[in-house]
């Protein structure tokens, strides 16, 4: 009996001499191990061609088509989908369904923000987390 | 002095109902004279969501059943739609989902393992045990792009492809797990005082397990030898070499040692599959972009896979449209906590958190 | 009695049984070795529902499909060939609403006591939000204001 | 010439100009006296206080390094002031009394666990260091004292759990009510064959004699490991956690607490393990007395032995389950009861032994 838990301290004081496996999050980033990972919806207005595939799939109706006046040559209804970050879920649905490659999402995880406005309408959805703090 | 017999409600706000479980335990002294597990805090009702949901959507609501083995989730009802829209699936994604879902089954075995001994009282073993499904984890964001709700699975193959580095991380992780797993067993399974927490509680005959449709690692910790993967192989199973850990301990020693063996043998398949890797296509060209959403099926069918908590399956009805008639979901944790009230009467307090505990119910899909 | 047989789209043989004779048709797929209760389900049809027992073995690879179809939602409780129909009717009971005679304590298992409707029905009200709320001795009330709940 | 760490605060005092002694000759000597115990009670109330904070420090980041963590790193250097701004939180929280509890009880359930803890760190003699000996209480009952204080805090337990009006409380209150009544037998007839060994009830004589001698723990080695594992029974942490046992009632007798009287709880457990550490290093491995051949740093080896203990139960909290409540009443009552008798009977042979009749 005595054995068995000292064998079990024994295992546990081994790990005293392994190194820690945690990150300290803010100031080392924790390491994307991948170009895949699945952040935040963008839009590329420039080849959307409003075909509403994206927000037909959308498991949990974040994605809608709204009008937006922006002219590419075409999108002739100038639909283009809107995303409501607030429910999307990130599961890559819209992008894998896209025929264009308009609609993807970014690498961007990081969205804590101040703000109340989910809604990101085409304008938004279009540019980077990055653009848009630059921007306001 | 008049012994009463006190009510606790254990839950569902407890450390170590594994969610939301809530047990109405009627008690006397230490001792339970009887359990009543009462479930449903987390209900969703993904089979009404998906009815409203292209057939390729409703993936997003599995993923969301059994949160730590998400990828078999997929797989059942991914392997049902197909059969019932008659998609062919190209040999590498096979292959592909058979790695990813045995990689998952380790993954959520050690989540079981770390949470077991939480519910134990040991600390340390849980550290240890999601060290090494964070490595498995990192495998699946790699691939997938997410570390929880991966929706790889896609209907007519997997949504994307390995990575290139996926080969140096894939044999790193390989390469020192199976030593690492025998590090965290020896801290249990050595150690007299775990011995004595588990050999003869929550005893459950084979003829209770079966009444109670029971079924993977607790069935076969009860010495009934039935395994989807062997039974009525789906995906490729009958081409790998596996075997099909069985104990006749009845109790919860032996569904430890049971997910322990079931770690090492899904190790030994998840070699074999990465070794049997062909080229190709991942995805049934007919079913990526737009033709995602064109899936039609008529009829009915179920597809039965072993998931890392038993049976898992999804019973599809279509009607001829682009959305499911209707979707029925067969979670085996449901069943499995539906002999709580069997196997913990009679036992201490202490005992009922082990017996659960050694169930692994997740309430993702229990509740659904 | 079996009305019809055939095989589904998976591949599985299926019988659809007359109603009243469900209870003797189960026990008799017993006898035959489906000692398995795989899974419970229910289909609405809109003017019927159809129950749908997947019966399998533990033995070998065996699967069957049996059906009933039931226009005024009574059915026979199999609770006692199986305790896992206990779990499988409480639940057909909560979302589908059929009620199975025999059964040991037919009470809703997901949604809470006194909830109106069922939700997998066809003609669910899915617009209508209910609130739950718990009394003193740990009841459950539902209702349809928001103030009363949650 | 050795002198007591009361002395030289009674010096520090006389130096600074305030001895009531020389004012009213009968009665001016004890006000001196009681106002110089209160400036060592003080003392040891900081020092312990002081203390409690190193070992939950030491706790958590051994904890962190057994489990490849980082533990506390933020706060102050190295994390070190982490354990303060934790304490400043408990005070900022809000106190929350629930409505049915028995409000008296319930308020001072937490003060009857951690005070008589803090009194009985007074008891303990802490050696010398340079020429002074820190010894603050230095009765011939010593170790009654401590044994009777060590009785106290169970009841506060009982006492919380039975007043906060919840099954759980209740059940662990039940729990530390059995735990206490089956594990203090064998830890104090263990201590019979220590008294008998060295003929005292003092703490400082016995860690003394084990000077002069040997020390008791190899001497009686079977006494040692019943009062042991006693001693991890009596701190109530894992293996034998069962009052609070997180996983099965939820947090025990105390889970209705908040605030800062939850943080007297939490003071306790691990006041209680530095505690059962002094005091066992004192009792079977000689205490405060020199280290062999090096005099003047006694209170220093008491220390490093202590602190190794303390590491031995923290190594032991992060690497055990929780054992069963039945079975682990029947191993105080079948196994540790027995064999602390089987050790009085080897202590009377040792004892006869050395008088010279075997």
């Amino acid at each position: 009996m005595v054995k068995g838990i000292l064998k079990g301290m024994f295992v546990v004081l081994k790990h005293s001499r392994r190194k820690p496996v945690t990150v300290q999050y803010p100031e080392e980033a924790i390491p994307w191990h991948t170009k895949r990972f699945r952040g935040r919806v963008i839009l590329n207005l420039d080849t959307c061609i409003g075909c509403s595939l994206c927000s037909q799939i959308c498991p949990n109706e974040s994605d809608h088509m709204v009008y937006y006046d922006y002219e590419n040559g075409k999108n002739r209804k100038k639909i283009y989908p809107a995303v409501n970050i607030g429910t999307c879920t990130y599961c890559g649905l819209c992008q894998a369904v896209c025929p264009t490659g308009s609609i993807r999402l970014s690498n961007d995880g990081t969205l804590a923000s101040f703000g109340k406005d989910f809604d990101y309408l085409p304008d938004r959805l279009s540019r980077t987390e990055e653009e848009l703090k630059h921007h306001d | 002095m008049e012994e009463k017999i006190i009510e606790v409600n254990f839950g569902p706000q407890h450390p170590s109902t594994h969610g939301v479980l809530r047990l109405k335990v009627k008690l006397k002294g230490e001792t339970v004279l009887s359990a009543e597990p009462i479930i449903g805090y987390l209900h969703r009702n993904a089979e009404k969501l998906s009815e409203f949901n292209y057939y390729a959507s409703n993936t997003v609501f599995m993923d969301r059943l059994d949160y730590v083995g998400n990828h078999n989730m997929e797989l059942g009802y991914v392997m049902a739609v197909e059969k019932l829209a008659d998609i062919d699936v190209p040999e590498r994604a096979v292959w592909l989902r058979m790695l990813f879902v045995e990689l998952n089954r380790i993954a959520s075995h050690l989540v079981w393992a770390g949470t077991m001994g939480l519910d134990l009282g040991m600390i340390t073993p849980f550290f240890y045990t999601f060290r090494e499904r964070e490595r498995i984890l990192q495998l699946f964001e790699m691939v997938s792009g997410a570390r929880l709700t991966y929706n790889y699975i896609s209907i007519g193959g997997v949504y994307n492809d390995l990575p290139n580095e996926f080969d140096a991380k894939f044999n790193e992780f390989v390469e020192d797990f199976s030593s690492r797993l025998k590090e965290i067993e020896s801290l249990f399974k050595e150690n007299e005082v775990f011995i004595q927490r588990m050999k003869g509680i929550g005893i459950l005959p084979p003829e209770v397990a079966k009444s109670y449709s029971i079924t993977g690692p607790v069935l076969r910790a009860s010495g009934v030898n039935y395994d989807i993967r062997k039974v009525s192989p789906y995906l490729y199973y009958d081409k790998v070499d596996f075997d099909i850990p069985v104990s006749n301990g009845m109790d919860n020693y032996a569904r430890f040692e049971v997910r322990f063996r079931e770690m090492e043998q899904s190790l030994r398949i998840v070699k074999q599959v990465y070794g049997k890797l062909p080229t190709g296509e991942y995805q049934n060209p007919l079913y990526r972009k737009s033709g995602l959403i064109n899936i039609k099926g008529k009829g009915e069918s179920y597809v039965r896979t072993e998931s890392p908590r038993g049976e898992f399956g999804v019973y599809v009805v279509g009607d001829g449209s682009k959305k499911p008639y209707r979707v029925r979901i067969r979670s085996p944790a449901f069943q499995n906590l539906s002999a709580t009230n069997e196997m913990v009467k009679g036992s201490k307090i202490a005992d009922m958190i082990a017996t659960i505990s050694t169930l692994d119910p997740v309430f993702g899909e229990v509740d659904r | 009695m079996i009305l019809e047989e055939g095989v589904l789209k998976d591949g599985t043989k299926f019988i659809l049984v007359e109603k009243n004779t469900l209870l003797e048709e189960l026990k008799n797929m017993k006898n035959q070795g489906y000692d398995y209760l795989i899974l419970m389900s229910a289909v609405d049809y809109r003017n019927y529902r159809e129950v749908v027992y997947h019966l399998g073995s533990y033995r070998d690879n065996r699967k069957l499909v049996l059906k009933v179809r039931t226009e005024d939602d009574v059915l026979k409780s199999s609770a006692s060939l199986w305790g896992s129909a206990n779990w499988f009717e409480r639940e057909l009971y909560d979302l589908m609403g059929i009620r199975f005679e025999g059964h040991p304590e037919l009470k809703r298992i997901f949604l809470p006591e006194g909830w109106h409707g069922h939700p997998l029905r066809k003609d669910y009200d899915m617009n209508k939000e209910q609130y739950v709320n718990m009394n003193d001795d740990g009841t459950d009330t539902v209702s349809f204001n928001p103030e009363d709940g949650w | 010439m050795e002198y007591s760490i009361l002395q030289l605060i009674n010096f520090i005092l006389t130096y600074i100009g305030i001895n009531f002694s020389v004012y009213f000759p009968p009665y001016g000597m004890l006000v001196q006296r009681v106002i110089v115990d209160l400036i060592g009670g003080l003392l040891i109330f900081i020092a312990a206080a002081l203390t409690i904070i190193v070992v939950i420090y030491i706790f958590r980041k051994w904890m962190a390094d057994l489990q490849q963590r980082i533990g506390p790193n933020r706060v102050g250097p190295y994390g070190t002031l982490q354990l303060i701004a934790d304490a400043l939180k408990m005070f900022g929280k809000e106190d929350i009394i629930p409505d049915n509890v028995d409000p008296l009880l319930f308020r001072f359930a937490p003060y009857l666990v951690f005070i008589p803890l803090i009194l009985s760190y007074l008891l303990i003699p802490y050696g010398n260091l340079y020429h002074w000996d820190i010894i603050f209480t230095n009765v011939n009952v010593t170790l009654l004292l401590v044994i009777a204080f060590s009785a106290i805090p169970p009841i506060g337990e009982i006492i919380a759990g039975f007043a906060s009006n919840n099954k759980f409380s209740m059940l662990g209150a039940l729990r530390a009510a059995a735990q206490d009544l089956s594990y203090e037998i064998p830890m104090m007839i263990s201590l019979i064959g220590v008294i008998m060994l060295t003929g005292t009830f003092n703490l400082n004589s016995i860690s003394q004699y084990q000077w002069h001698y040997i020390p008791i723990a190899i001497l009686e080695p079977i006494g040692f490991l019943v009062f042991f594992v006693a001693v991890l029974s009596k701190m109530a942490v894992v293996p034998f956690d069962l009052p609070e046992s997180e996983s099965e009632l939820v947090s025990g007798f105390n889970v209705e607490y908040s605030g800062l009287r939850f943080g007297i709880f939490y003071l306790g457990v691990f006041g209680s393990i530095f505690f059962g550490s002094l005091f066992i290093s004192t009792v079977y491995l000689s205490g405060g007395s020199d280290i062999p051949f090096i005099p003047g740093l006694g209170y220093i080896w008491l220390l490093v032995k202590a602190f190794i203990f303390t590491f031995l139960f923290l190594t032991i909290w992060v690497s055990l389950p929780r054992i069963r409540v039945d079975k682990y009443m029947n191993f105080g009552w079948k196994y540790l009861l027995p064999l602390s008798i089987i050790n009085i009977l080897w202590t009377m042979v040792i004892v006869l032994a050395m008088h010279g009749v075997l």
